[in-house]
C-alpha cells in the first residue's frame, strides 16, 4: 500500500505541477507540451491505479487517455498553432505573478476544503481529490487569464484532465464516468476543430476579444 | 415493457435517420412524425416505466410526457417554419438540424428517466454539446460568439457537474460500497441519512454549479440569451425549457440528498441565493432588451431563479410550488416561443435578428390572434392571474413567509421589478401604430399555442387529482 | 304642549324678524358708517326701498348665459335663508334647535357662498370669474377655521349644537378665557371675509379689480339681484347672531318662558347694535386689504382657532 | 350572515372558498349599482371589463387567502390592460403599483396576527386605494381607461382596496390593534385629503380632477376608519361608531356619485373630443341633461348640504372633534390639526367643484367643439340617471341608510355605540321650501315677473365682433386661471413650483433614479465578456468553496 501510495501520490503531484506551470507560459507551443506531459502523466496514474485496484476499466481509461490525449490532442493542438501562425506569445489579460499567486491560493483553498470533508475517506483518495480539485480550480483559471481562444481550450482540457484524475481515485466507480469523459473529450475536440476553423473564418483571429460583439451594441 | 428504455431510444435512432436523408421539409414532417410517436411514448411510460438504469419514477415520467409534448407542438411549429426559411441553409444542414431537433429530446428525456447519477451527467452533457451545434448552425457571426459563449460555460459546467457526480458517489461509498447501487438515485435517497455529509456537502456544490450553469442561474447563465436570440428558435429556445427542467430537477433529487443527511451544510442558502440573484439580475436586465428572444431568455433565467428559491426554502409544499411552476413554466415558454416565430414570420422570415421588439411592434394590425396570444403568454410570464403561474407562485410566496419570512420581501419585490419590467413590453408590442399593413393570416399552428395557454390555465387552477397527488407525493419524497 | 306652542311662536317670531329686519341692520350699518365719516349716510329704510325697487324692475338675462342663470340666485338665498332660521337670535330653545348643527350651518354657508360663484361664472366673462377664484380661496381658509374653532367651543360645551354651545355659555360658568378670547378673534375675521367687509372686500367699492363679492353678482338685475342683495343681509344678520349667540349669550331668552322673551328681545336689539357700531368703527378706520394679503389674514384666524383648542387643554389641566 | 361556499377551482388540492357577511354584502352593494352603471354607458361587450368586475367581486367575496389575493390581482391585471388601451404610459407605473399592493398583501395574509401584518396591510391595500403618499399613479391611471371602466376604477376598485384594509385591520388583526394603527391611518387619510383636494383645483382635464378627487375621498374614508381604529384600541364606543359611520357612508356615497361623474366625463369625451377644462364651457347649453346630472354629481363631489356628500362628511367632523376631545395634548394638537385640514379639504373640494361645473359647463364654450355638443347618448344617461336617483335616499335619509348599515359596524367594532344623527336634511329641506314659498309670495305680490335676454354688459366693454360666436374665449376665466390663486398660495408651497406631486418628487423619482442604476448594473454584467462570466462564475465557486471550508472547519 505504501508504494501505491507514494507512486500515486507523486504522479498526482506531476499533473498538478504541469497544471501550475501551464499558468506561467505565454506561449502556446509551451502550453500544449505541459499539457502532453500532463496527459502522459494521467495515463500512468491510471494504469497504476489500474493494477493497483485490480480493475480492467482503469486500464481502458488509461488507454483512451493515451491515445486520446497524450497524442491526438496535442498533436492537433499543434497543428492549430502551427497553421494559425500562433508561436508567439499570447496576452495575458493578468500579470504572470499575480496569476501564479492566484493559483496557490487556489491549491490552498482546494487542500482547506478538501481535506477536512475526506476525514473518512481512504487516503488515497483523499490526496487524489485534493489534487484533482486543485487542477481543476487551475484549469479554469487558466481560462480566465488567457485571451486567446486555444489557451482557453487548453485551460478546459487541462480541467478534464484534473476530473479523470479524480475519476480513477473513485474506488470502484462503474465505467460510465470514465466513458463520458472520453466521449466529452473526443465530442470537444470535434466541436473545438470546427469552431476554431468558423472563427477563423469569420474574425481573422484567435483572439476573442472579437468574439465579443453582441455585448458592445447592447441587444 | 420498459417504455422509458424506448422512448430514449426512438429520438436517438430517428437522429439518425434525419441526419442522413431527406430534404428539408421531409426532414420537418418525418421529425413531426417521431414527436407523435414520442408523445404516445412518453405517456405509456406511466405504465411501463423500466428498471435498472432507466427506471423513470414518477416526476420523471411526468416531465417526460411534458417534454413529448412540447416536443411535439414544436415540431409541428417546426415544419412551417423549416418551409419558409428552407433556402437559407444547405439541404445537408437542415438534416443536421432535425437530428440536433431529436438528440436534444432523446437526451432531455434520458435525463428524466435515468436512474444514474452518471447517466443523468452524460444526458446533460449530450444536450449541452446537440445545443452547441444547433446554436451555431447558422453560421453568422453572432451565432458563432453565442455558440462559443455555450461550449466553454456549458462545458465547464458540465466538469464541475461531473466531479460533483464523483463526489457524491465517494460520499455514498459508506453507505453503499462501491458498484452502480452508489450512483442510483433510488438507492443514494434511501440510504442518504448513512452517506458521508461532509462530502456531500462538498458535492452538492459542484452539482449546483454545475447543473445551476444549464438551469442558467445567475452568475452561470451568461449563455442563455445569446443561445435563446442566435439560434434558429424551434431548436435553441422552445426545447431549451425540458433541459433546464433536467437539470432544475437533478439538482432537486442531489438537495434531498442533503436535507436527509444528518451531517451535510442545510441546501437552503446556496439555492436562496442563486434564485435571488437570477430573479434580480433579470429584473434589471429586461429594461434594456432590444431583442424578444433574448428577453425571454432572461425571463427563463428569472423563472428558473424561482423555481431554485422554492427548492432552497424547502418544505413539502414549497416544493410541490416549486415542481408546479416548472410545469406551467415549462408549457408556458415553449407556448411563447411558437407564437413569436409565428409572430415574426407575419413580418418576414422567423430567422435571428428579425425577432427585435421594434420589428414586432403594433402587432395587432398584421393579425389580431397572434397579436393576442402572443400578449397573452408574455402576460402570463408575469404571474398576475388568471395566469397559472399565479398559483404556483402564490404557493411558493405563502410557502416563504411561513418558512422563512425574511425571504418573503426580496422575493416579492423581485417578482414585482419582473412582472413590471415584462408588462411594460405589451403596450408597444400590441398597440404602437405601425406602418400601414395587410392583415395576414394566422397560420394553422396557433391553435397549440392557446392550447398551451389552456393548458397552464387548467393545470394550475383545475389540477386534475392525479396530477396533485403525484407532485404532493413527489415533493414529500424530495422535501 | 304649552311649551311647544311656545317654542313654535319663538321660532316664528324670530323668523319674521330676522326676515324683516335684515334689511334694518344692514341700513344701520351703513348709517353708522357714514356717521363715522362725517357723512349724513342713506336713509335707515333705504336698504327697503333698494329691494322694492329690484323687485319692480325687469329681469335682464345676458345671453351668454344658460338657463340655470335664475338658479343660482335663488339656492343662495334659500341656504342663507335657512342658515337665518337655524342661528338663534333673542331665544335658545326654539323648534329648529335640533336641526341648527355647527357644521350643518357651515354647510349652509358654503352652499350659499357656491351658488354665488356658480352664478358668477355663468356668463363667461372675466370679471365674474376672477371674484369666483378670489371667493373660492377665501373659502378654503375660512372653512378651516370654521371648524377647528368649533373644536374650542364643542370642547366647552360638550355639544357641536349653536343652541346647545349658547345654553352651555350662558348656564355654565365659563368665565373669560384665553382661549374664548382668541376664538372670538378668529371667528371675527372669519365672519367679515364671509359677510364681505372690509377689511377684505367692500361692500359699497365699484372698483371691478378689486372686488370680489360684488364682481360675482355683476351682471345679475331686477328681481335675481334683488334675492342676492337680500341674501347678502340675511347672511350679515347671521353672523352677527352667530357671534352674539356664542359669544355674548347672556340675557337670551328661554323659548318656553314667555316671560323672558321681553327681556331676550331687548337685549337683543342692544347686542346688534353694539356689533353694528364695532364693525362701522372697525370699518372706516382700516383699508382694504390686496386680495392675496387676505388668506394670511384668514391663516392667522386658523392658527388662533386652534391655540385656543389648545390653550383650552392647558386651561383644563391647570385647573384640575 | 356566515355563509360560505367552496369551489374546487383554485388552489390545487385545496379550491377556493367564498364567504358572504354583512361587510362583503355592503361593498358589493356599493359595487353593484355602478357595475350596472358602467355596463349601460358601453362597457358590457368588453371581456376584460367582466373579468374586471370577476376580480372585484371574488376579492369581496373572498373566503381565504387565495381568493382574495387571486380576485385581487386578477381586478389589477384586468383594470391594467384597460388602462393600456386607453394610455399606455401611466400603464406601467399602474402595473407596478398594483403588483406591489400583492406583494404587500400576500405576506401580510400569512404573518401571525401583529402590528406587522397590519403595517403590510395598510401599505398593500392604500397603495391600492391610492392612500398617500402612494397616491400619485392615481391620477394619471384612472383617467385612462374608457369612462365606464374609469367609473369602475375609482368607484369600485379602491372600494375593493379599502374593504381588504377594514376586513384586517378591524377584524382578522383585531385582537393585536394598536392604537398608533389608527393614528397612522389618519395621518396618511389627512394627507390624502389634503393633497387630493388640493390637485383636484389645480388639474385642468376633467377626468384627471376626478381622479384627484377619488384621492381625497379615500383619504376622508380612511381618516374615519383610522378613528374607528383609535377609538376601539382606546375603547370609546361612540368615537368608534360615529367614525365607522362616517367612513362606511362616505364610501356608499362615493361609490354612487364618483362612477356617475366619471361616466359623464366620458360622455363630454364623446361629445367634444376632449376633458381638458381649458377647452370646454357652456356644456349645460347643449348638454342640459347632462349638465344637470353632472351638477348632482359635483354637488356630491363638495359635501354640500341636501347631497349625499354632506353626512359622511358631517360625521366625520364630528368623530374628528370627538376624538380631540380625548387624549393627551399631542393627541389634541393632533387632531385640530386634522380638523382644520378637513375644513381646508372640504373648502377645496368645493372650489374643485365649482370650478368643474362653472367652467365646464356654464359659460360660454371656449371651442367649437364644446358648442356644438350633443347632449347623452342613451345607454349612459340611463347609466348616469340610476346612479342620481340612488344618490337620492342617501342624501335625504342618511339616517335610514345608517340602520342599514349597523349589522356592518356591530361586525368592525362590536362594542360601538352611535349618537343619533343630528344632520336632518329633510327638515332643511322643509325650511327651504317654506323660505321659497315666502320668496315666491313676495315676489308675485309686489314683483314683476318676465325676463329678458340681452347681451352681458360686462362691466361696459363692447361685443365681440362677428366672426367669433361667442366672444373671444379668453376673455373669460380660464381653468388655469380660476386655480391661480390658490395655485398661489397653496400649490407653490405644497407642490413646488414645477407643481409635481410631492409623492413623485420624493418617492418616485429617487426609486426611478435607484433602477436606472440598478439598469446600468445589469447591463454592466450582461456585457461581460466570456472571461469575465467564467471569472464570475470562478469566484462565486471559490466563494462558496470558501464559505463551506470555513463553515465546516468551524
Amino acid at each position: 500500500m505504501s508504494l501505491t501510495f507514494s507512486l500515486a501520490h507523486l504522479m498526482g503531484g506531476i499533473i498538478l505541477l504541469c497544471a501550475f506551470l501551464q499558468l506561467s507560459q505565454r506561449r502556446l507551443a509551451a502550453m500544449v507540451t505541459l499539457y502532453q506531459l500532463e496527459a502522459l502523466v494521467l495515463a500512468a496514474a491510471a494504469f497504476w491505479q489500474g493494477y493497483a485496484q485490480h480493475e480492467i476499466n482503469l486500464y481502458l481509461t488509461g488507454l483512451i487517455t493515451f491515445a486520446l490525449k497524450a497524442m491526438l490532442l496535442p498533436w492537433g493542438l499543434r497543428e492549430i498553432v502551427q497553421r494559425f501562425n500562433m508561436v508567439r506569445a499570447v496576452e495575458t489579460a493578468l500579470p504572470m505573478a499575480a496569476a501564479m499567486i492566484l493559483g496557490l491560493a487556489l491549491i490552498g483553498i482546494a487542500v482547506l476544503v478538501v481535506l477536512p470533508v475526506t476525514m473518512h475517506a481512504i487516503s488515497l483518495t483523499r490526496e487524489d481529490l485534493a489534487i484533482a480539485l486543485s487542477v481543476v480550480l487551475l484549469g479554469l483559471l487558466l481560462m480566465i487569464v488567457r485571451r486567446n481562444a486555444l489557451a482557453q481550450i487548453i485551460g478546459f482540457l487541462s480541467m478534464e484532465n484534473g476530473l479523470v484524475l479524480a475519476a480513477i481515485g473513485m474506488p470502484g466507480m462503474p465505467f460510465v464516468a470514465e466513458f463520458s469523459v472520453a466521449l466529452l473529450v473526443l465530442l470537444a475536440f470535434l466541436v473545438v476543430g470546427v469552431f476554431l476553423l468558423r472563427i477563423r473564418e469569420h474574425f481573422d483571429t484567435l483572439d476573442i476579444s472579437g468574439l465579443e460583439d453582441i455585448e458592445r451594441r447592447g441587444r | 415493457m420498459n417504455f422509458a428504455a424506448l422512448a430514449i431510444a426512438l429520438p436517438f435512432l430517428a437522429a439518425s435517420l434525419l441526419g442522413l436523408a431527406g430534404t428539408p421539409r421531409q426532414g420537418a414532417v418525418a421529425n413531426a412524425a417521431a414527436c407523435a410517436v414520442l408523445l404516445v411514448l412518453t405517456l405509456a411510460v406511466f405504465w411501463g416505466h423500466g428498471a435498472g438504469l432507466v427506471a423513470a419514477d414518477p416526476l420523471g415520467a411526468l416531465f417526460g410526457v411534458l417534454t413529448g409534448f412540447i416536443g411535439f407542438t414544436a415540431s409541428l411549429v417546426n415544419i412551417g417554419y423549416v418551409s419558409a426559411d428552407a433556402a437559407r441553409m444547405p439541404t445537408q444542414r437542415w438534416r443536421l438540424y432535425h437530428a440536433l431537433f431529436q438528440i436534444v429530446l432523446g437526451a432531455s428525456l434520458l435525463g428524466l428517466y435515468a436512474d444514474n447519477i452518471g447517466l443523468l451527467w452524460a444526458a446533460m452533457e449530450g444536450g449541452t454539446i446537440a445545443m452547441t451545434l444547433g446554436v451555431s448552425l447558422y453560421r453568422t457571426k453572432r451565432g458563432l460568439e453565442a455558440a462559443w459563449k455555450y461550449f466553454i460555460l456549458g462545458g465547464v459546467g458540465i466538469g464541475l457537474a461531473l466531479f460533483g457526480t464523483m463526489l457524491v458517489y465517494l460520499a455514498a461509498q459508506p453507505a453503499l460500497g462501491a458498484g452502480f447501487a452508489a450512483m442510483s438515485f433510488a438507492a443514494l435517497s434511501a440510504h442518504a441519512a448513512q452517506m458521508d455529509g461532509a462530502l456531500l456537502t462538498l458535492a452538492f456544490l459542484f452539482i449546483l454549479f454545475g447543473y445551476g450553469t444549464k438551469a442558467a442561474l445567475v452568475p452561470l447563465h451568461g449563455w442563455l440569451p445569446d443561445a435563446y436570440a442566435e439560434g434558429p428558435a424551434p431548436l435553441t429556445t422552445a426545447l431549451s425549457g425540458p433541459l433546464i427542467n433536467v437539470a432544475l430537477l437533478a439538482i432537486l433529487r442531489f438537495r434531498h440528498l442533503l436535507e436527509a443527511n444528518p451531517v451535510a451544510m442545510r441546501p437552503g442558502p446556496f439555492l436562496l441565493s442563486l434564485g435571488l440573484a437570477s430573479l434580480f439580475l433579470a429584473a434589471f436586465s429586461f429594461s434594456r432588451r432590444r431583442d424578444a428572444r433574448r428577453f425571454f431568455g432572461f425571463s427563463s433565467i428569472e423563472q428558473s431563479g424561482i423555481s431554485a428559491f422554492a427548492f432552497g426554502i424547502g418544505g413539502p409544499a414549497a416544493i410541490f410550488g416549486g415542481l408546479l411552476h416548472m410545469v406551467l413554466h415549462t408549457l408556458l415558454k415553449s407556448g411563447l416561443f411558437l407564437a413569436l416565430i409565428r409572430a415574426a414570420s407575419l413580418r418576414g422570415p422567423a430567422s435571428p435578428g428579425n425577432y427585435t421588439f421594434s420589428h414586432l411592434r403594433g402587432l395587432l394590425r398584421a393579425n389580431k390572434y397572434v397579436a393576442w396570444l402572443l400578449a397573452g403568454c408574455i402576460f402570463a410570464l408575469t404571474g398576475l392571474p388568471p395566469s397559472g403561474l399565479f398559483v404556483s407562485e402564490f404557493i411558493i410566496i405563502s410557502q416563504t413567509i411561513q418558512r422563512n419570512p425574511y425571504m418573503s420581501l426580496p422575493l416579492g419585490l423581485g417578482l414585482l421589478l419582473c412582472a413590471v419590467a415584462i408588462l411594460r413590453n405589451i403596450g408597444p408590442l400590441l398597440f404602437a401604430p405601425a406602418a400601414h399593413e395587410k392583415p395576414k393570416p394566422a397560420g394553422r399552428g396557433m391553435w397549440l399555442v392557446a392550447a398551451h395557454l389552456v393548458l397552464v390555465f387548467l393545470l394550475a387552477f383545475a389540477t386534475p387529482g392525479p396530477l396533485v397527488h403525484l407532485l404532493s407525493r413527489a415533493a414529500e419524497a424530495l422535501q | 304642549m304649552l311649551g311647544f306652542a311656545f317654542a313654535f311662536i319663538a321660532t316664528v317670531l324670530h323668523i319674521v324678524l330676522c326676515f324683516v329686519g335684515a334689511p334694518l341692520v344692514t341700513g344701520i350699518i351703513n348709517k353708522l358708517r357714514a356717521w363715522a365719516l362725517g357723512r349724513r349716510g342713506p336713509p335707515l329704510l333705504q336698504p327697503y326701498l333698494h329691494l322694492a325697487r329690484l323687485l319692480r324692475k325687469i329681469t335682464l338675462v345676458p345671453d351668454t348665459a344658460t338657463d340655470l342663470f335664475t338658479f343660482w340666485p335663488l339656492g343662495a338665498f334659500l341656504a342663507l335663508a335657512v342658515a337665518t332660521m337655524l342661528i338663534p337670535g333673542f331665544t335658545t330653545g326654539m323648534l329648529t334647535a335640533d336641526a341648527g348643527d355647527y357644521v350643518t350651518i357651515i354647510g349652509l354657508f358654503a352652499l350659499a357662498r357656491s351658488a354665488t360663484m356658480l352664478g358668477g361664472l355663468e356668463t363667461g366673462f372675466g370679471f365674474g370669474g376672477a371674484g369666483a377664484a378670489r371667493e373660492a380661496l377665501f373659502g378654503i381658509f375660512a372653512e378651516g377655521a370654521l371648524l377647528v374653532l368649533l373644536l374650542a367651543f364643542a370642547l366647552l360645551a360638550q355639544t357641536t349644537s349653536v343652541d346647545g354651545i349658547a345654553t352651555a355659555f350662558r348656564t355654565a360658568h365659563i368665565g373669560i378665557s384665553v382661549s374664548l378670547g382668541f376664538a372670538l378673534a378668529a371667528m371675527l375675521a372669519v365672519a367679515l371675509t364671509e359677510t364681505g367687509r372690509i377689511p377684505t372686500d367692500n361692500p359699497s367699492g365699484h372698483l371691478e379689480l378689486g372686488m370680489v363679492h360684488e364682481a360675482m353678482v355683476l351682471e345679475y338685475s331686477g328681481r335675481l339681484l334683488a334675492l342676492l342683495d337680500y341674501g347678502g343681509m340675511l347672511r350679515l344678520l347671521a353672523w352677527m347672531n352667530l357671534i352674539g349667540t356664542i359669544f355674548l349669550p347672556f340675557g337670551m331668552a328661554q323659548a318656553t318662558e314667555i316671560f323672558s322673551w321681553p327681556g331676550g328681545l331687548a337685549l337683543w336689539a342692544g347686542k346688534l347694535l353694539v356689533m353694528a357700531v364695532a364693525l362701522s368703527i372697525f370699518e372706516v378706520s382700516r383699508a382694504k386689504m390686496r386680495v392675496f394679503r387676505v388668506p394670511e389674514f384668514l391663516g392667522a384666524a386658523l392658527l388662533l382657532g386652534m391655540l385656543a383648542g389648545v390653550f383650552l387643554f392647558v386651561a383644563a389641566r391647570i385647573g384640575a | 350572515m356566515g355563509n360560505s361556499i367552496g369551489l374546487m377551482f383554485g388552489l390545487p388540492g385545496q379550491g377556493m372558498h367564498l364567504h358572504l357577511d354583512a361587510l362583503s354584502l355592503l361593498f358589493v352593494c356599493i359595487l353593484l349599482p355602478q357595475t350596472v352603471a358602467a355596463a349601460l354607458a358601453g362597457m358590457r361587450g368588453s371581456f376584460t371589463f367582466w373579468l374586471f368586475v370577476l376580480g372585484m367581486a371574488l376579492a369581496l367575496l373572498a373566503g381565504d387567502a387565495f381568493t382574495l389575493i387571486f380576485g385581487f390581482e386578477l381586478m389589477s391585471a384586468a383594470s391594467w390592460l384597460l388602462v393600456m388601451q386607453g394610455d399606455a404610459r401611466p400603464a406601467t407605473l399602474y402595473a407596478g403599483v398594483a403588483i406591489f399592493s400583492g406583494a404587500c398583501l400576500i405576506p401580510a395574509l400569512f404573518l401571525p396576527v401583529s402590528s406587522l401584518a397590519f403595517v403590510l396591510i395598510a401599505l398593500g391595500a392604500g397603495a391600492k386605494a391610492g392612500l398617500a403618499p402612494l397616491h400619485s399613479w392615481l391620477p394619471r391611471a384612472h383617467p385612462a381607461p374608457p369612462a365606464g371602466v374609469s367609473a369602475l376604477m375609482s368607484g369600485g376598485m379602491v372600494k375593493v382596496a379599502l374593504y381588504v384594509l377594514i376586513r384586517y385591520a378591524f377584524v382578522n388583526l383585531a385582537p393585536a390593534a394598536q392604537p398608533w394603527w389608527g393614528v397612522a391611518l389618519v395621518a396618511a387619510g389627512a394627507l390624502s385629503v389634503l393633497i387630493g383636494a388640493l390637485r383636484a383645483v389645480l388639474e385642468v382635464e376633467l377626468k384627471t380632477v376626478l381622479a384627484c378627487s377619488t384621492v381625497e375621498h379615500v383619504g376622508l374614508i380612511t381618516v374615519g376608519l383610522g378613528l374607528a381604529l383609535y377609538a376601539k384600541a382606546t375603547g370609546d364606543a361612540a368615537l368608534s361608531g360615529l367614525a365607522l359611520q362616517a367612513a362606511l357612508l362616505c364610501a356608499v356615497a362615493h361609490g354612487l356619485f364618483k362612477p356617475l361623474l366619471f361616466i359623464g366625463a366620458g360622455e363630454v369625451k364623446h361629445a367634444t373630443g376632449t376633458t381638458s377644462l381649458n377647452w370646454l364651457g357652456g356644456l349645460m347649453r347643449g348638454m342640459p341633461r347632462l349638465g344637470a346630472l353632472m351638477l348632482l354629481g359635483a354637488a356630491c363631489m363638495a359635501a354640500l348640504p341636501l347631497g349625499p356628500g354632506f353626512a359622511p362628511a358631517f360625521l366625520l367632523f364630528h368623530a374628528a372633534i370627538g376624538a380631540a376631545a380625548t387624549g393627551g395634548i399631542l393627541a389634541r394638537i393632533g387632531f385640530s390639526g386634522l380638523l382644520a385640514v378637513l375644513g381646508i379639504g372640504g373648502a377645496l373640494a368645493l372650489a374643485a367643484a365649482v370650478r368643474l361645473i362653472g367652467l365646464g359647463f356654464l359659460g360660454r364654450p371656449r371651442s367649437l367643439h364644446a358648442a356644438a355638443a350633443e347632449d347623452l347618448r342613451r345607454g349612459p344617461y340611463l347609466a348616469m340617471a340610476l346612479l342620481g336617483v340612488l344618490c337620492t335616499p342617501v342624501a335625504l335619509v342618511p339616517g335610514l341608510i345608517l340602520e342599514l348599515l349597523n349589522p356592518v359596524i356591530m361586525l368592525l367594532a362590536p362594542q360601538a355605540d352611535a349618537p343619533p344623527l343630528s344632520y336632518a336634511p329633510l327638515t332643511l329641506l322643509l325650511l327651504a321650501g317654506l323660505a321659497a314659498l315666502a320668496a315666491g309670495f313676495v315676489q308675485t305680490r309686489w314683483g314683476t315677473r318676465g325676463l329678458r335676454e340681452v347681451a352681458a354688459w360686462n362691466g361696459g366693454f363692447g361685443r365681440p365682433p362677428a366672426w367669433l360666436p361667442f366672444g373671444d374665449p379668453h376673455t373669460q376665466a380660464s381653468a388655469t386661471g380660476f386655480a391661480e390663486p390658490v395655485m398661489r398660495l397653496l400649490g407653490k408651497g405644497l407642490l413646488g413650483t414645477t407643481l409635481a406631486d410631492p409623492a413623485e418628487r420624493f418617492l418616485l423619482l429617487p426609486l426611478f433614479r435607484l433602477q436606472t442604476r440598478l439598469i446600468r448594473l445589469a447591463e454592466r454584467v450582461r456585457r461581460a465578456t466570456i472571461r469575465e462570466r467564467l471569472a464570475f462564475v470562478f469566484a462565486v465557486l471559490v466563494a462558496f468553496l470558501l464559505a463551506l471550508g470555513l463553515g465546516q472547519g468551524g
